[in-house]
């Protein structure tokens, strides 16, 4: 393998990794607090969904980034409405909004646009384009190094660096500031939480806003910066591999940063070389789209061994039965 | 000292659901004072605590805090009044540090960093006013429940808190570690600052409070000073009967040993070793105890004795070696063996507490034919023992209908014990039968296990409470870090020779015993530390 | 403690759920121009009110029976098995190689060995992730959510590749031989009238209910059910009574995945005839609502089957004869999922409080009870 | 009346089954007639689809999608009155009289516009980008190879799947990954046969400045200047046709090729300027040459097997 198609490929890896970064630390945030969040493939979705519906009527896709985090945002207020204040089952909300978002999304896009659930391909202004980092060009011939900063560091969307910036934010919010201090403690006991003054009500939708917002970039990402507007299920079950990504990365943000660049690269792997010849015989497209899935079974078998979720996840706090 | 008392409660009730737990509730707390609260299981004291730190809302009365009127709709305002509290079962994060549980809740603005490094100066401090040492770099998991308890009492001391309440503080602490919370109890008051304990233990109360309510039944039936009173006084107001405070047994007769213990050695999980060539025998007829601090290694000893751990070694049962590794090394192979195993952990262990009465006296016991033959359980079957056994036990409600989780802990506990001593084992394994269990039931407890001693069965008993094991064992073993220090018949031994042997001393230096074993508890804190770094 | 009766908590609040998520449906539909009324008669007429609108009711009730049932007994391990789908699949490609490569005299004798593959492939298929969650703590979650995007490759390559028919198109087996061909509800029931004409109900639907009675029986009624549930309530306990963690995670989770496999009995033998390509259709993640709404009990997860059953057929009915968008049925299916399983609370607590003042209001406040009473 | 049962891929799939549409729209705007139509959304509402326009005297009923053919044969003796068009299936025309199978040679449309992708592209290396892997796509990718080799035997043609399951329909991001990898290796026409997937691939021909070849319907339109043609399959015409007959349909086994311009290459305003006249020339001889007999183009599906590609 050349440089050059190395560099293809870790090009590809980024892009395809972004979405899965900001929605599984949009997981990280809600389960840390206690909250599983098995709707992030449906929040994904909806953002996607409005951020490229307002990006197209309004042209800006700044504003539609906006619409996709509000939408994305009033999904994550229904999962704390259920999961918090109703103490309902968390994942039955998450299963539901999956499909709410499912079905909102496409029935809504043929009401407004009438294009059989999509919206209309969006035009330059509607859509985030590629930055160039500073001498990109200048550097360029520099062996190794400058293809390396022009075509994989240079030349990505805003929110790519805006998912990566979110790994170290993620990391010093949570370990750095009261906020984060809090939120960490009432995914683990939020009794603790509760007798020391704190409202676990509070934090845990404050968790879930966080997760909202972030499953808004991602949307916004796949919808408006990688393609130019909303296709039905666009996000194609992202959001289950983010959520394994998560427990891969056993709820921390620079796990999450390599879990999410290992299942990108397998993905970008699995895309370039389909149908690879042994000579003997020929790899099926099959084999090399069931890849990645084989692949991170077998980490996880053997390398990775057991995840311990944050304690309190998944239940509902409860003070008097 | 004001007359003005530092809390005084009107008319409190407090109801959940049909349950009653408190009723017109009124009480004064005086100042620069140490109250005590007893009362029998459910009897309402910790419901009581919690509505005054703002956990539990009132359903009527009134609270005044240093003379005033004050709202405590939740922790944060009690916290602002100055109150503080250590609750029975600690609200820590387990896999946070000392330090950052401290400022949990009481951080100064956004960073963490001013925060904690504030806090390790007043921890500093604070330690070294009160005697209240702990690694402020430490994981909580990491800590013995000893010093877990003291970053309770530290989160609250940081909160500058002036009214301390500790619900059932010593339950979990070895005698050496209660003996040096009252003496941190005893300086904070000479402070000035008031302190209410709840407590199950009247040795305690008599030992260090000023002034002692009794609670029961939801109700507060005396409120006494402790000098004027005595533990046979109280324990009637209590319970509302006489009770009898000692256990009360024939001498032993000891027979041929049933269970053979020789150089039984456990290493856990992340590598320690627990168990170093432990060696033992438990004769038909008599009761072992086993004494100890916790965390030295008993806990282990019935673990692999009960099949729930693997180690080396070897264990005769009537001479027949048993195996300590493999697939037969397991709980259900140990009943059928007859070894029952009344475990430390009833709620985690003991019993499934979402499951039924009647489902949880089969439990471990679920392959027994005489609950059904083929590949169906016989439920009716199951019903009929269970009931005949919660009546025996005098198990209350003895309704087998009811989940395990909603039966107090003594009853609970009463359910376990049903359930291995109906048995008849020949050998028993039992770990803290009375933790957290109150008088009454302490008695009934004691009672039954001395019985199936004398129906001539090897009883091995673990507690930390000198007291029981003194009253109960027909010989004591001492463990420390995993060995057995020392054998000693109770009636040729006492609290301060047995506190040696617990601290890892053999001959007796000058001094007091418990001096030493503090000196040698914090030795062991220092080596774990190290062990973690 | 302040309870309602058992009955209202096990039929109000199901019944109230339901109808929160029916206004809001109407409001969704008023919202897109059409009338909520004649949609939901609609619904109802093509889904109750005749008999081949059972027939398809029924037939999809099945498929979430399985499913939802594959989900509960994992669940009473207290494992997530987000597999079924892939389990689903793999248990239908059993059948069909069952069916077509096996010279069965007769439908019955074929309907037992088709149970026993679809079942083995299903169990086969969940053994990786429950041996792996047992012994090497890999999350089932994520394990089963690979399993089936793995199941889905193999299943897209088998038929592709190997069992399509030469020349064929579609990428589905060849049509099963007449002797294996189960009776539908018509042939069972029609005596040659128009009952039942059409639809995909078909004696699978039996095997479904069998398989609800057998859970029941398994769950609450064998010691290995005794085991799984305490298991599933507490790993220490469990340790400490003997039971053994990987016994019953293999065990609970092989029960699981051959439940999720005889689904492909429905489909694969029952209606298709045939293997097609994606014979599951999501009803591996219906039966993960299926069986939270049923709380994980055979009869909830029963009567939950065939509410979403309803929904599928009320909804095919919709599509045919006005044009609300199918999208419509996801979002009705969605609003029943949150209020009927998740916000449930939402209309327990209100009708609580109202049980607890009407015993007020009827009797003396009970006795106050205490522990020692 | 009409009716029209789409496939699983829904009405608005911006190809196939919209295409369907379109003729059914047509039809009831020239005549003025009235139809019924749905989108399903489980296999098993297949039958019911049909069993129900049939049995409430809906004549004809069209379906699209080869998935029909085996359930048409199941339904068809039970409505000996009503008349059903399998679009893309084959069903007996001897078992079955009241059946019409239409059948498109997809591959002659492929064939032509793999050459003008073979004449258009200055690397030698075009692309293909598959939905999901299934023989009717197969049998796209191979016409298309065929073309390619037609006009240079040494071109290269890297042919992809999106993936293996149904989704594989309906992931744009996947297919912009896709057609970015093979611009990387050389690509500078892409060919894409793959529902939703495909806008994502023309969307990054456009974005990266390549040329990009569109199916089933005109899809030019998009992006103007940077989709080289659209492989026409004319389901609006055949639908159209369908409808038109109304009752009188004659049944049997028609199939679409070249010769009944069925399947074609898309030329209008938006494309005319990257389709030269030389390359139209060559196209239309070949066109010619096809439909005399001259030229056989490869069918993937009649053997499971093709010549100028590996699967
Ligand atoms: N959260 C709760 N929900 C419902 N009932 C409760 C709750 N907490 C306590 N109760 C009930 O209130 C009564 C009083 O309980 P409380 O815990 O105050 O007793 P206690 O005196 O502290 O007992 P112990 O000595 O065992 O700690 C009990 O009957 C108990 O059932
Ligand atoms: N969820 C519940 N439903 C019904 N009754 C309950 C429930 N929880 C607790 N109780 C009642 O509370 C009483 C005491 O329970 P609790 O958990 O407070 O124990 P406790 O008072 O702390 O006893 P111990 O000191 O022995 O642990 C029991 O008699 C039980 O009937
Ligand atoms: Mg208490
Ligand atoms: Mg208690």
């Amino acid at each position: 393998m050349d440089l050059a198609t190395i560099l293809q490929v870790l090009d590809s890896t980024v892009r395809l990794a972004i979405p899965l970064l900001l929605a599984c630390l949009a997981g990280l945030f809600s389960e840390r607090s206690g909250i599983i969040d098995i709707g992030l493939e449906g929040k994904m979705l909806i953002a996607a969904f409005f951020s490229a519906a307002v990006a197209f009527a309004t042209g800006s896709v700044w504003l539609g980034m906006l619409a996709g985090i509000a939408a994305s945002m009033v999904l994550s207020a229904i999962h704390g409405l259920a999961s918090i204040t109703f103490r309902g089952n968390q994942l039955i909300s998450g299963v539901a909004l999956n499909f709410l978002a499912s079905g909102l999304t496409v029935m809504i896009a043929q009401v407004w646009f009438s294009e059989g659930g999509r919206t209309p391909s969006l035009m330059t202004g509607g859509r985030f384009s590629d930055i160039a980092l500073p001498f990109a060009e200048t550097l360029r011939p520099i062996p190794v190094l400058g293809p390396i900063y022009a075509e994989l560091i240079s030349g990505h969307s805003i929110l790519v660096y805006v998912g990566f910036l979110m790994v170290p934010l993620t990391w010093w919010v949570l370990q750095r500031t009261r906020f984060g201090l809090r939120l960490r403690a009432v995914g683990e006991a939020p009794e603790a939480v509760d007798t020391a003054g704190v409202s676990v009500a509070g934090l845990r939708f404050a968790a879930l806003a966080i997760a909202g917002l972030l499953c808004g970039l991602a949307g916004a990402y796949l919808a408006t910066g990688l393609q130019a507007g909303f296709v039905r299920e666009m996000t194609a079950g992202r959001g289950y591999i983010a959520l394994a990504a998560l427990i891969f990365a056993k709820w921390r943000p620079w796990y999450a940063l390599g879990a999410c660049l290992l299942f990108g690269f397998l993905q970008a792997i699995a895309l370039r070389y389909q149908n690879i010849d042994l000579g003997a015989f020929t790899v099926p497209v099959q084999v090399m789209d069931a890849l990645p899935y084989i692949l991170t079974v077998v980490i996880l078998a053997g390398f990775v061994g057991k995840a311990i979720p944050p304690r309190a996840g998944g239940q509902p706090y409860v003070k008097e039965r | 000292m004001t007359d003005t008392p530092a809390i005084e409660l009107k008319g409190i009730s407090k109801a959940f659901g049909p349950v009653q737990a408190n009723k017109d509730i009124s009480i004064r707390v005086m100042p620069g004072t140490i109250h005590g609260i007893i009362g029998e299981n459910g009897a309402g004291k910790s419901t009581l605590m919690s509505i005054l730190y703002g956990f539990y809302k009132a359903d009527a009365g009134e609270i005044f805090i240093g003379g005033r009127k004050t709202e405590i709709p939740d922790s944060q305002a009690a916290i602002r009044a100055g109150i503080g509290m250590v609750f029975q079962h600690f609200k820590l994060v387990q896999n946070f540090t000392v330090l950052e549980n401290v400022i949990l809740g009481a951080e100064e603005g956004g960073l963490l960093r001013p925060s904690l490094s504030k806090a390790r100066g007043v921890l500093k401090k604070l330690a070294d006013d009160y005697e209240l040492r702990v690694d402020p770099n430490a994981l909580i998991e990491d800590l013995s429940v000893g010093h877990q308890q003291r970053v309770e009492i530290l989160k609250a001391l940081y909160r500058e808190a002036d009214i301390l309440i500790l619900d059932e503080p010593t339950g979990v602490l070895t005698p050496a570690e209660a003996d040096h919370l009252f003496r941190i109890l005893r300086g904070l008051r000479d402070e000035g600052k008031t302190i209410v304990l709840i407590t199950h233990k009247l040795r305690e109360i008599m030992e260090i409070t000023d002034t002692v309510s009794v609670m029961r039944r939801g109700e507060m039936v005396a409120t006494v000073e402790t000098a004027r009173s005595n533990p046979s006084e109280l324990a009637e107001l209590m319970v509302g009967r006489k009770v009898l405070l000692r256990v009360d047994k024939a001498p032993a007769q000891p027979g041929r040993p049933i269970l053979e213990i020789e150089n039984l050695s456990h290493t856990d999980a992340s590598g320690v070793q627990r168990l170093r060539d432990v060696s033992l025998t438990v004769r038909a007829g008599e009761i072992v105890g086993i004494a100890g601090v916790s965390g030295n290694g008993q806990s282990e000893l019935l673990e692999v004795l009960g099949g729930m751990a693997t180690a080396t070694g070897s264990v005769r049962l009537n001479g027949h070696e048993i195996p300590l590794t493999g697939r037969k090394a397991d709980g259900k192979t140990r009943r059928a063996q007859g070894i029952a195993h009344v475990p430390e952990d009833r709620q985690h262990e003991g019993l499934i507490m979402r499951f039924h009465a009647w489902e949880n006296i089969a439990f471990g016991y679920h392959h027994d034919d005489r609950y059904g033959r083929g590949t169906l359980m016989d439920n009716v079957a199951l019903r009929r023992d269970a009931e005949d056994k919660m009546k025996r036990y005098d198990v209350r409600p003895p309704d087998p209908w009811l989940e395990a989780r909603n039966f107090s802990g003594g009853n609970q506990q009463k359910i376990v014990l049903a359930r291995e001593i109906e048995r008849d084992p020949e050998v028993l394994l039992v770990g803290q039968p009375t933790r957290g269990v109150d008088i009454g039931a302490i008695e009934f407890i004691h009672q039954e296990i001395v019985r199936l001693r004398d129906k001539g069965k090897a009883i091995l008993l673990v507690s930390v409470e000198l007291d029981e094991i003194l009253g109960l064992a027909d010989r004591i073993a001492v463990m420390f870090d995993g060995r057995i220090m020392g054998e000693r018949l109770p009636s040729e031994t006492d609290q301060r020779e047995l506190g040696l042997l617990m601290a890892g001393v053999t001959e007796a230096p000058a001094g007091s015993g418990l001096d030493a074993v503090e000196e040698s508890l914090r030795d062991k804190e220092r080596r774990e530390a190290a062990r973690h770094d | 403690m302040n309870r309602m009766p058992a009955w209202a908590d096990a039929v109000l609040v199901p019944l109230i759920s339901i109808l929160l998520a029916a206004i809001l449906s109407a409001l969704v539909i008023l919202a897109i121009g059409e009338n909520p009324v004649a949609a939901f008669s609609l619904m109802v007429e093509g889904a109750l009110m005749r008999s081949t609108g059972w027939g398809y009711t029924l037939y999809y009730a099945t498929n979430f029976t399985f499913t939802g049932l594959a989900v509960a007994v994992a669940f009473h391990a207290r494992m997530f098995n987000i597999g079924g789908e892939g389990q689903a699949m793999i248990g239908g490609l059993g059948v069909a190689l069952v069916a077509l490569y096996i010279p069965w005299p007769h439908w019955t004798l074929a309907l037992a060995g088709a149970t026993l593959a679809g079942g083995l492939f299903g169990a086969a298929w969940a053994f990786i992730p429950a041996w792996l969650q047992a012994t090497r703590g890999s999350h089932i979650v994520i394990t089963t959510i690979m399993f089936n995007f793995i199941a889905a490759a193999l299943l897209n390559y088998v038929l592709v590749n190997l069992m399509r028919p030469v020349g064929a198109m579609e990428p589905a087996s060849a049509t099963f031989p007449p002797a294996t061909h189960l009776p539908t509800f018509q042939d069972m029931f029609a005596f040659g009238g128009t009952l039942f004409r059409g639809s995909p109900a078909n004696v699978t639907f039996f095997l479904a209910v069998l398989a609800c009675i057998a859970v029941w029986l398994l769950i609450w009624r064998t010691r290995l059910g005794y085991e799984i549930r305490a298991f599933g309530h507490s790993d220490t306990a469990a340790r400490y009574a003997g039971i053994s963690t990987v016994r019953i995670t293999v065990l609970a989770m092989l029960i699981s995945g051959a439940l999720a496999g005889l689904m492909g009995l429905n489909t694969t033998m029952g209606e298709a005839e045939r293997l097609v390509l994606n014979a599951t259709e999501g009803a591996g993640f219906i039966g993960i609502a299926v069986a939270l709404m049923g709380r994980s009990h055979p009869v909830g997860v029963f009567l939950a089957a065939l509410l979403f059953g309803f929904l599928y057929q009320g909804g095919a009915e919709l599509a045919l004869w006005t044009d609300i968008p199918r999208e419509l049925i996801t979002v009705i299916q969605a609003l029943v999922i949150l209020f009927t399983g998740a916000l449930d609370n939402m209309v327990r607590m209100p009708l609580e409080a109202m049980f607890g003042a009407l015993r007020a209001r009827r009797g003396p406040k009970p006795k106050p009870t205490s522990p020692r009473d | 009346d009409p009716a029209l049962i789409y496939d699983l891929g829904g009405k608005f799939d911006k190809s196939f089954n919209e295409a369907a549409f379109n003729g059914a729209q047509r039809w009831a705007e020239e005549t003025g007639g009235e139809f019924r139509d749905i989108e399903i959304q489980s296999e098993a509402q297949r039958e019911q689809a049909l069993r129900r326009f049939a049995e409430n005297g809906f004549n004809p009923v069209v379906t699209t999608g080869f998935s029909y053919s085996t359930i048409i044969a199941n339904v068809a003796p039970d409505y000996p009155d009503t008349k059903f068009v399998t679009i893309d299936g084959y069903v007996d025309p001897e078992a079955h009289p009241n059946v019409l199978s239409i059948l498109f040679s997809e591959h002659e449309g492929s064939f032509l516009v793999g050459m003008l992708a073979a004449m258009a592209s200055e690397s030698g290396t075009v692309g293909f980008v598959g939905g999901m892997d299934i023989p009717l796509i197969r049998k796209f990718a191979c016409g298309y190879a065929q073309g390619v080799k037609a006009v240079n035997a040494d071109a290269t043609i890297i042919s992809n799947m999106t993936g293996t399951t149904p989704a594989a329909w309906n992931d744009p991001v996947k297919g912009s990954e896709l057609a970015k990898a093979q611009i990387s290796q050389g690509a500078d026409v892409i060919f894409a046969a793959a529902g939703g997937t495909g806008l994502g691939v023309l969307q990054t021909a456009a974005d990266e400045g390549i040329l990009s070849i569109g199916v089933d319907s005109n899809q030019n339109y998009l992006h103007p200047g940077s989709v080289l043609t659209s492989m026409l399959k004319r389901v609006d015409v055949a639908v159209y046709e369908a409808m038109s007959a109304g009752e009188e349909l004659e049944t049997g086994v028609q199939v679409l090729g070249l010769a009944e311009e069925g399947v074609g290459y898309a030329l209008d305003e938006n494309n005319a300027e990257l389709i030269g006249d030389e390359m139209q020339a060559a196209v239309n001889e070949a066109q010619a040459k096809i439909i005399d007999g001259e030229i056989t183009v490869h069918d993937y599906t009649s053997d499971d097997s093709c010549p100028a590609l590996t699967f």
